[in-house]
C-alpha cells in the first residue's frame, strides 16, 4: 500500500473507436452494456473493490468485474510484461504520474479517452489522461510512547536532517516521499538533503507501509514518514502512532489510467468516472480507507506540493531512483 | 605338479572380476553410462524424463534468452529489443555489486556452517544416542519448512530487532547488557544465523540417514584398534559421511546462495545487501520498470556459480553409492549410550534449540495474530489478546474456496512432483540412461534459480504460450501447479532417488518375471517399498507449495488466488493481524501434513 | 514345458567413462531339453548371470539367437520383452516383496500371469495348491518377512511356478542359506522341478550343487561354454585342466603318453610317464606316443593301498608317499601327501588309520584318472 | 597370546518397544587355551555373535564374568571398553575402510595399538611384514574398494594382527565368499593363526569349518553352549540328537538298551534293539538294559556289505534294504535306502556300482555308531 498526490488539471479533447467522444452517462452504460464486463488492475484491497463495485452496480447493474490485484507501483512493470508477452490488457488500471511517460511511448496507455465529454469535473482528470482517484498527504508518524514531548517533532521536513532522530528514524527504501520534495527543492538537492539524512540520522531502512508502521508501534523506532490514510487505519486498532503534517505538504496522487487498446473502453470509463465521482465511489473510500480524490483537512498546514504536470513528474521520475540508491533500496 | 599351488591367484583375478560386477550392478547411478540397455522401454518414465527436461527448460531458455535482450523498456519480447551482451558487461562493471558480493560469500559460508553443523550435531543426537523425546524433538525441528520463508523473515526481524526484540528484552535482563542489541536483525552476521537456523530443517532430512546408516561395522572396527575417540571420528567416521555431507552441503549451498527472504526483510533495514537481494532490485526498479536484462543476466552467473559444484556433486554421489556398497548388509547400529550428565546437558541443548528456533517464532506469529496492532510481547498486553483476525479469516465467504485451492494446489503438486520424481529416479538407477541423468541435473538446476527470476521467467513463458500457442495458464491454478512442480523437483527427486536406490533392483526383475507391466511394477512394488521417502518428499514438496510466496505471488491472477496470497494481500494493505493469522494457518496445515506423513513413513519403516 | 535354444548368443555391456566395454558372453551355443534341468555352473564373473538374465528378456542381447520352444525371443532383428516371455525366475537374494504376505507374493504373479490373469476364488485356489507344493500352506498370511531363509526361497520358488510358466530359471537360489538348510533346499527345489515337469535353468558356481541337481551341466569360463554333458561326464572326463579343477578337487599331475590302447568300454587306456613314474589313465580321444597330458586325479580315488578296489577291472596304480598333514572334516580325513616330491590331497575314510610323517602307499584305478591333453 | 575365560557369561537385550527381552546368551562358561583355534558353532540367532562381541567389548554383558589373560575385562562391577582390550576383530563384512588403501587400513590399526603406537618408517616395515604374511604385499597402496572378497578379507585380518594382539575374534570371516574361495581361505587364515600363535575365537554356522580349522569347538543353541571339545569327539560322540544333526548328516535310529558292556577303549560297548533289528553301538556313559537310546549314524559309515571295513574291531551291525535314490555328487554317490520301513541316507564312493531298486546289504562299525541316551 501507499500513495499519492495533487490537483487535477484539465482533460483532453477527443476520442477512440466504439465509445462516442461524449455524451451523458447513460449513453456511456448502455455501450457498456454491450461490452458486458470490465477488466481492471487495481492496487485496492481486491475485498474492498469488490465491494466498492457492487456499489457501482446499484446504479450500473449487469456488468461483471474481472480484477487481478496489483500494487500502483508494479502496474508499469506487470502491463508491460504483459504486453510484451502478447497477452490481452486489462481495460483499466491503477497507476502513478511518474511512471507514465514510458508507458504512454510504449503505445500502452491511452493519454486522451475523452473524459471532457462525459462532464467529469476538471480537477479530477489529469494532464496524462487518468482520473485522479485519491490522493495522498505525506505525514512523520511517531510513537506516542517514545515521543513524548511533541514540540519536539520537526515542522518541516527539513528540520527531519537532525541528529536527534539517529537512530529512531526509519524510511522506506523506495524513496518516497522526498522524491516529491524535489518538485519544489530541486532534484540535486534533494539528494543531497536525502545522503545527509542518512549520515545523520542512520534511519532503518524499511521496506513497506505496514512492516514500517508495525516496528514504528512496536516502539522500534520513534517516527517515520508515512502516508495519512495507512496511520489513521492504525490509529483505528489502537496502536501508540500520532502523526504531524511537516511542510511543504506533500501530496501524491493515484490515478485510473485507461489502457490503449481497452476492449471495454465504455464500461471502465463509467466505472472510473463513477468511481472518482464524489457522490459515487468517493463516498465509499473516504469511509473505508480515510482517502478520497479532495484533499483532506490536515494538508491545511502549509504549501501543498505535488506533481501534476508532465515536468514535475519527470522530475519524480528521474529523482525516485537517485534517492533509493542512496537509500539503498531498490 | 599340481596345479593347485598356483590356483590363488587365478581365483583372485576372477574375483576382482566379481567385485568391480558388484559395483557396476549395485553401485548405481551416475557413474555408468550404459547404453539404452533394456528394450522393455518404459515410456512412462522416459515420458517424465522429459517431461521433466521441458519443463526446466522453457523458464530456463526465457532466462538465458532474456539475459542477452536488451530493450528500451528492459523487456525481453518488445518492440525494438535485441541481443546484446549489454546486461553482462552492465554486471561486470557496476562497481556496486562488490560490496553485496563479499557479503553473500560471508553468508553463504557462514549460513551454511551454523545450518550443517546444528543439523549435523541434532542428527547424531537424535539418530545415534539414547536421548529422550527423539521422535518429538524431530518432528519439531524440521516443523519450520512449513512456514513461509518471509513470515519467518518477519518474526526474526521482530524477534531480534535491537529496540524492542523479544529476544534483546530478555537477554537485557542480563545485567551489564543495555539497548540498542545485544543483537542487531539487520547486521550480517544476524541474517547469516538466522539463514543457517532456515536450513536446519531440511539439511536434518538429508543428514539424518547420511548419520543413519553410516556402517556401525567400520565404527566397530576403528573401536577394535584401539583408536581413541577423535581419531575414530576424524579418520573414520567423517570420512565415511563425507561423500553424504557433501551432497548436503552443496545443496544447501545453492539454497543458501540464492536466498532470498531472509536477506531482504531483515538485511536490507540495515543496508545489508547480498547477491539475491540486488537481482531483485533490478527486478523492481524505482523506475517502475524492471530490468529484466540485467536481472536474469545475474541470474544466470549465479546459475553458473551454483553448477560448477554441482559437477562435484554428482561425482561425489557417484562414489558415496559405492561406499554403501562396501559396507555390507548386516550392520548393527551402535547407539551412542550417553553418560547421565552428558544426557542431561545434551537434552537441554536440544530443548533450548527447540524453544529458541522453532517456537519463538511460531509463537510471535500467534502474537502477532491475536493483538489489534504488535507490540512487544508482554504480560500486561496478554489480556488484550483477541481471535478476531481468526474469525474474519473464516468470515470471508472467499475464503473456505482460496483454502481449497491452497490445499488442491498443494495436494496436486506435490503428487506430480512426487510421480515424475519417483520416474525420473528410477530411470535414473534402473535405466542408467543418459535421459535419467539430464533429468536429474534439470531437476537440480531450478533449485539454482532464485525463485523471483524463475517466477518471472515461468510468467514471461507463460504468457509466450498464450499468445503464440494460445494455450492460456496464466492465472490458472495449471500455471501455478506447473511452477510448484518445477520448484520442488530437484526437492523430491533427491529424496526418492535415495530412497529407491535402497530397493533392490531385483524386488523390481521378479515382477518383470511375473508379466507385470512397467506402471504395475511401479505403483505395486517400487512405491510402497519406497513409501517412506516417497512420503517425505510428498510431504516437503506439499509444504513448500503452501509456504511458497515469491511464485504464487507472482503467477496468481484472479483465478488462482492462494492463502499465501491472501498472505501477501492482507500485509500489504496493512492488516498485520489477519497476515499472522493466515501464517499460522498454513504452518499447522503443513505441520500436520508432515506429522502424519512422517508418521506413516516411520510405520512403513518399522514394518520392513 | 518347452526347450531352449541359444545360437551364439553374445551379450557386451558398452564401455562407459574410462571403463572397457565388457564381453560378458562371448557366442554361447546351447540346448535346453524340454522338462530337464539345466545347470550354468562358473566362477564368479564368468558371465552366468548374464546369460541367464538374457534368456529372462532382463537383459537385452547383442548378439545370437534365443528361442523358446519355437518361438525366438531374442535376435538381431527382434526381442520380446520379459513381461511377455512366459518365464519364472528365482533370484540369489529371493526378492520376497516385503509389504505383501506369501500369498500376496504367489497372487501377484498370478494376477499378471501372461497365460491370463487369475482372480478372485480361482486365484486363491491356484495359490493354494502351489503353497501346498512348496510346503508352505500353513504360513500362506504371514508378513513375507518374517519368514526364515529357507522359506522365503520356497516363497520365491511358488511365486515363479504359479503361473506355469514354460521355463524356470535360477539364480544361486541356495547361496545366500547356510550349509545345511543349502543340502536341504537342493533337494526340495530339485523334487518340486521334476514333479512340476518344468524345463529349468539353474545358475551356481557350487560345483557339488551342480552335479546333483543337474541332467546336464554347462561350465562358463570368461563368457564362453567349456563344457557340457551330464555331470558324472563331466566329473570324470573333464574337457580341460580348468573345468577339471572347477568341478572337484583335482590333483593334476603332467607327463607323456608311452602307450594308448584301443577303444574300451572307459575309453582309451594310455599307459602315461610322469614324475610319479608310469601310471595308466584313461582318454576319450586316442592319442599317440609322446603326446604330453595332464592327468587328473581325484583325491577321493586316492586309498591307501590296503584298501580293497571294488570295480576296478583294469590295471591299478600305485604310488608311494609320506602324510604331510591329516585334516579331521567329519566324514573323511583330508590328507596331503608327498609323493616323489609332488604334492598330492586324498580324501580317506576317517577311520582309516593314518599318521602325518607316515610312509603310505597310495593306490588309484585307472577308470578313475583321466588324461587330458595338453 | 593370553587365555580367555567365561564364566556365567549372560546378555540380555532389554525389552523395547512391544518386543520381549532377548536372552541372547545364557550362563555360558568356556575356557579357551592360550593359543588354541576355538570355533563357536551354532544356527541362525544361537547367540555366537553376541558372545564374540561381548569378549571384544562391543556389547555390555549383563552377568557373569570374562578374563583375559589375568585380567577381568568384563564383570558385574566393572567394564574395559573395546578400545583398551587388547584384541583384534574380523568381521563377517570385512568392514573395510573404503577410503585408505591397504596399507592405510592396516597402518591405522597399528598407529592406534594399545600396545604402544609405531610410526613412520617402524610402521612401514611392520605394515609390510604383516601385509606379506597375508600375502597382500603387491596391493599396499591400492584403495581397498578395489579388492576381490578374499582379498579384502585378509586385509581384515593383517589389520586384526598387526597390533599382535593378546586375542583374535572372527565372525564368519568367509560366509560372503564363494564355495572354492572359502575352502582357500580355510586354510589361510588357519595357517596365519597358527603362524602368529595368537589365541582365536572363531564363529561360524558352517560345520564343516568347524570340524577343519577347530582345536576346540563349542556347539551352542539358544544362547547356551550344549557341547564343547575336539572336533572327532563332537563329530563321533555329540552330546545330543540335535548337536549329531547339527554337526554333519546323520541318521537317527531309536532304540532301547538291551546289553551294556564295560568301558573299552571306545567306550561302552551297546547291543540296542531298533526297528532295523538288533544293533552294535558305543556309549560315553554307561547305561542298563531297557534305557531309550538314540543311535547316531554317518551316512559315510554306511558300507555295502562288500565293502572291506579297516579297523573294524568290535561287531559290524548289517542291514538289508532298498535304494530308492542314487545321486551323484562327483567325490561320492548320495544314497537314500529304504530298510525295513525305516529311511536311511548313505554316502558311498562313486565307482559303487549301485542300482536304484536293488536290494543292497549295508555294513557299519559299532565304533562309528554312536548311542545317545534320551
Ligand atoms: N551392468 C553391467 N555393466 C557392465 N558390466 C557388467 C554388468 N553386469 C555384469 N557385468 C560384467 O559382466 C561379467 C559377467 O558378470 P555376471 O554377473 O554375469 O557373472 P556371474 O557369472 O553371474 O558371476 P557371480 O557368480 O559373481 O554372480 C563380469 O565381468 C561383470 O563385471
Ligand atoms: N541389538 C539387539 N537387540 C535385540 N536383540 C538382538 C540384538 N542383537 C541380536 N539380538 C538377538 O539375539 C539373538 C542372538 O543373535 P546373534 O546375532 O548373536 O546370533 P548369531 O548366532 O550370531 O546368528 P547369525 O548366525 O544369524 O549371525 C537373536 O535372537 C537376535 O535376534
Ligand atoms: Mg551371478
Ligand atoms: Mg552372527
Amino acid at each position: 500500500s501507499s500513495s499519492s498526490t495533487s490537483s487535477g488539471s484539465p482533460g483532453g479533447g477527443s476520442s477512440s473507436t466504439g465509445v462516442a467522444a461524449g455524451g451523458t452517462l447513460q449513453d456511456l452504460y448502455t455501450a457498456a452494456k454491450q461490452e458486458g464486463k470490465v477488466v481492471v488492475w487495481g492496487g485496492e484491497d481486491p475485498q474492498e473493490l469488490q465491494g466498492a463495485f457492487a456499489e457501482f452496480s446499484k446504479t450500473y447493474p449487469g456488468l461483471k468485474l474481472e480484477m487481478t490485484a496489483v500494487n500502483p507501483d508494479e502496474q508499469a512493470s506487470k502491463l508491460a510484461t504483459a504486453q510484451a508477452a502478447g497477452q490481452t490488457l486489462p481495460d483499466i488500471i491503477q497507476g502513478r504520474r511518474e511512471f507514465m511517460p514510458t508507458l504512454v511511448q510504449a503505445k500502452l496507455i491511452n493519454s486522451d479517452p475523452g473524459w471532457a465529454g462525459y462532464q467529469v469535473p476538471s480537477n479530477v482528470v489529469s494532464a496524462d489522461g487518468g482520473l485522479v482517484e485519491y490522493k495522498s498527504v505525506y505525514v512523520l508518524a511517531y510513537n506516542t510512547n517514545v515521543v513524548k514531548d511533541t514540540s519536539t517533532l520537526p515542522a518541516t521536513w527539513d528540520d527531519l536532517n537532525n541528529p536527534q532522530w539517529k537512530g529512531k528514524l526509519s524510511v522506506d527504501p523506495r524513496g518516497f516521499p522526498f522524491n516529491v520534495l524535489a518538485v519544489s527543492k530541486g532534484a540535486s538537492a534533494t539528494v543531497d538533503y536525502v545522503k545527509s539524512l542518512k549520515s545523520t540520522t542512520s534511519p532503518a531502512i524499511i521496506k513497506g507501509s505496514t512492516a514500517g508502521l508495525v516496528k514504528l508501534a512496536a516502539g522500534a523506532q520513534a517516527v517515520r514518514p508515512a502516508v495519512l490514510e495507512d496511520v489513521k487505519t492504525q490509529q483505528g486498532k489502537g496502536a501508540p502512532i500520532g502523526l504531524k503534517v511537516p511542510t511543504p505538504v506533500l501530496v501524491q496522487d493515484t490515478l485510473w489510467y485507461l489502457t490503449s487498446g481497452a476492449k471495454d473502453k465504455a464500461a471502465a470509463m463509467l466505472f472510473a468516472i463513477w468511481y472518482t465521482s464524489a457522490n459515487g465511489g468517493q463516498l465509499l473510500t473516504a469511509k473505508q480507507d480515510n482517502r478520497t480524490n479532495q484533499l483532506p483537512a490536515e494538508a491545511n498546514t502549509g504549501t501543498v506540493v505535488s506533481y501534476d504536470t508532465a515536468d514535475k513528474a519527470a522530475i519524480v521520475a528521474s529523482v525516485t531512483p537517485q534517492i533509493a540508491s542512496v537509500l539503498g533500496g531498490s | 605338479m599340481s596345479l593347485r599351488e598356483t590356483e590363488p591367484m587365478a581365483l583372485d583375478r576372477a574375483d576382482i572380476a566379481t567385485a568391480s560386477a558388484g559395483d557396476a550392478a549395485v553401485t548405481t547411478p551416475v557413474v555408468t553410462a550404459a547404453s539404452g540397455r533394456r528394450f522393455a522401454r518404459p515410456s512412462v518414465a522416459s515420458a517424465a524424463g522429459l517431461l521433466t527436461v521441458a519443463l526446466v527448460t522453457a523458464p530456463l531458455l526465457v532466462l538465458v534468452w532474456s539475459s542477452f535482450s536488451v530493450s528500451p523498456l528492459g523487456l525481453p519480447f518488445t518492440p525494438g529489443s535485441h541481443l546484446a551482451v549489454k546486461n553482462y558487461t552492465d554486471v561486470f562493471t557496476d562497481g556496486t555489486l562488490v560490496k553485496p558480493i563479499l557479503n553473500t560469500v560471508f553468508f553463504v559460508i557462514g549460513s551454511l556452517a551454523v545450518g550443517l553443523l546444528i543439523s549435523l550435531g541434532l542428527a547424531v543426537l537424535l539418530e545415534r544416542t539414547n536421548l529422550p523425546l527423539r521422535g518429538l524433538f524431530f518432528a519439531l525441528i524440521i516443523a519450520p519448512v512449513a512456514m513461509p520463508q518471509v513470515v519467518a523473515g518477519i518474526a526474526w526481524g521482530l524477534l531480534l530487532d535491537p529496540q524492542v526484540g523479544l529476544v534483546n528484552v530478555m537477554a537485557r535482563w542480563l545485567p551489564g547488557v543495555s539497548a540498542p542489541g545485544p543483537f542487531n536483525s539487520g547486521s550480517l552476521a544476524s541474517i547469516t544465523v538466522v539463514q543457517g537456523f532456515l536450513l536446519v530443517p531440511f539439511s536434518l532430512l538429508l543428514v539424518a540417514p547420511v548419520v543413519r546408516s553410516t556402517s556401525g561395522a567400520l565404527e566397530e572396527a576403528a573401536h577394535m584398534t584401539g583408536a581413541r575417540r577423535l581419531a575414530r571420528l576424524r579418520e573414520v567416521v567423517l570420512p565415511l559421511m563425507a561423500p553424504g555431507l557433501a551432497s548436503v552441503l552443496i545443496y544447501q549451498f545453492v539454497t543458501a546462495a540464492q536466498a532470498f527472504d531472509i536477506p531482504a526483510v531483515l538485511g536490507l533495514e540495515n543496508g545489508t545487501k547480498v547477491f539475491s537481494t540486488s537481482i531483485y532490485k533490478n527486478l523492481n526498479s524505482s523506475s517502475g520498470l524492471p530490468h529484466y536484462g540485467v536481472a536474469n543476466a545475474m541470474s544466470v552467473l549465479l546459475l553458473v556459480v551454483a553448477l560448477i559444484p554441482m559437477y562435484w556433486y554428482y561425482r561425489m554421489i557417484a562414489r558415496s553409492e559405492r561406499y554403501a556398497v562396501v559396507t555390507g548388509k548386516s550392520y548393527r547400529r551402535r547407539t551412542i549410550e550417553l553418560p547421565g550428565i552428558w544426557r542431561t546437558v545434551a537434552f537441554l541443548g536440544v530443548l533450548a534449540y527447540v524453544v529458541l528456533v522453532v517456537l519463538l517464532p511460531l509463537l510471535i506469529l500467534l502474537w502477532m495474530s491475536t493483538q489489534k496492532y504488535y507490540s512487544t510481547p508482554s504480560v500486561s498486553r496478554l489480556g488484550d489478546a483477541t481471535l478476531a483476525a481468526y474469525r474474519r479469516v473464516f468470515s470471508v465467504s472467499t475464503f473456505i474456496g482460496t483454502l481449497r485451492n491452497t490445499l488442491v494446489l498443494g495436494a496436486v503438486a506435490a503428487s506430480i512432483a512426487s510421480a515424475i520424481a519417483v520416474l525420473n529416479s528410477w530411470l535414473l538407477l534402473r535405466r542408467r540412461s543418459w535421459l535419467g541423468r539430464v533429468a536429474d541435473v534439470f531437476a537440480f538446476i531450478t533449485h539454482g534459480i532464485p525463485g523471483v527470476v524463475l517466477g518471472v521467467s515461468l510468467l514471461f513463458s507463460s504468457l509466450y504460450l498464450g499468445s503464440h500457442a494460445g494455450i492460456h495458464l496464466y492465472g490458472t491454478m495449471t500455471l501455478l501447479v506447473i511452477g510448484m512442480v518445477i520448484v520442488t523437483l530437484g526437492v523430491t527427486t533427491r529424496i526418492t532417488t535415495a530412497g529407491i536406490g535402497q530397493i533392490h533392483r531385483n524386488l523390481e526383475d521378479a515382477a518383470e518375471m511375473c508379466g507385470a507391466g512397467f506402471l504395475s511394477r511401479i505403483r505395486r512394488i517400487t512405491v510402497p517399498l519406497a513409501a517412506p521417502s516417497v512420503a517425505n518428499a510428498w510431504v516437503l514438496a506439499f509444504a513448500y507449495a503452501l509456504s511458497n510466496l515469491t511464485l504464487t505471488v507472482v503467477l496468481a491472477g484472479s483465478g488462482n488466488r492462494t492463502v499465501a496470497v491472501e498472505l501477501y494481500t492482507r500485509w500489504n494493505f496493512g492488516d498485520v493481524q489477519t497476515a499472522a493469522a493466515l501464517g499460522l494457518i498454513l504452518t499447522v496445515i503443513s505441520v500436520t501434513a508432515t506429522v502424519v506423513a512422517r508418521s506413516y513413513a516411520a510405520r512403513k519403516e518399522a514394518r520392513h | 514345458m518347452k526347450a531352449v535354444r541359444l545360437t551364439g548368443v553374445e551379450k557386451t555391456y558398452a564401455a562407459s567413462g574410462n571403463r572397457q566395454p565388457v564381453h560378458a558372453v562371448r557366442g554361447v551355443d546351447l540346448t535346453i531339453a524340454a522338462g530337464e534341468f539345466f545347470v550354468l555352473l562358473g566362477s564368479s564373473g564368468s558371465g552366468k548371470t548374464t546369460l541367464l538374465r538374457c534368456i529372462a528378456g532382463l537383459e537385452e542381447t547383442t548378439g545370437g539367437e534365443i528361442a523358446i520352444g519355437e518361438t525366438v525371443v531374442a535376435s538381431p532383428r527382434r526381442t520380446v520383452p520379459a513381461v511377455k516371455r512366459n518365464i519364472g525366475m528365482v533370484f540369489q537374494d529371493y526378492a520376497i516383496w516385503p509389504h505383501m504376505t506369501v500369498a500376496q507374493n504367489v497372487e501377484f504373479a498370478l494376477r499378471h500371469a501372461r497365460s491370463g490373469s487369475l482372480r478372485g476364488d480361482a486365484a486363491r485356489k491356484r495359490v493354494g495348491e502351489v503353497l501346498e507344493v512348496v510346503g508352505l500352506s500353513a504360513f500362506a498370511d504371514r508378513g513375507a518377512t518374517y519368514l526364515s531363509g529357507g522359506q522365503q526361497q520356497r516363497v520365491a520358488l511358488a511365486r515363479a511356478v504359479v503361473a506355469t510358466p514354460d521355463v524356470l530359471l535360477f539364480d544361486e537360489p541356495l547361496s545366500n542359506l547356510d550349509a545345511r538348510l543349502r543340502a536341504l533346499m537342493r533337494t526340495e527345489l530339485r523334487r518340486i522341478a521334476s514333479e512340476l515337469g518344468i524345463t529349468s535353468v539353474y545358475v551356481t558356481h557350487d560345483q557339488v550343487e551342480a552335479l546333483v541337481m543337474a541332467d546336464h551341466i554347462a561350465v562358463m569360463k570368461d563368457g564362453e561354454v567349456v563344457q557340457v554333458g551330464a555331470p558324472q561326464d563331466i566329473y570324470r572326463q573333464p574337457a580341460d585342466v580348468f573345468v577339471a579343477g572347477f568341478i572337484g578337487e583335482a590333483n593334476l599331475v603332467k607327463g607323456s603318453v608311452a602307450d594308448c590302447s584301443d577303444a574300451q568300454a572307459d575309453g582309451h587306456v594310455l599307459a602315461v610317464d610322469t614324475e610319479l613314474g608310469r601310471l595308466w589313465a584313461v582318454s576319450t580321444k586316442r592319442l599317440t606316443q609322446g603326446d604330453t597330458v595332464t592327468l587328473v586325479i581325484r583325491p577321493e580315488n586316492l586309498h591307501l593301498a590296503d584298501h580293497h578296489l571294488t570295480g576296478a577291472s583294469t590295471p591299478v596304480n600305485t604310488v608311494g608317499g609320506t602324510v604331510e598333514r591329516a585334516t579331521f572334516a567329519g566324514a573323511h580325513t583330508e590328507l596331503v601327501l608327498s609323493c616323489s616330491g609332488v604334492r598330492l590331497q586324498a580324501q580317506v575314510h576317517a577311520f582309516e588309520p593314518v599318521e602325518v610323517g607316515g610312509e603310505v602307499t597310495l593306490s588309484f584305478g585307472t577308470r578313475w584318472t583321466a588324461a587330458i591333453p595338453d
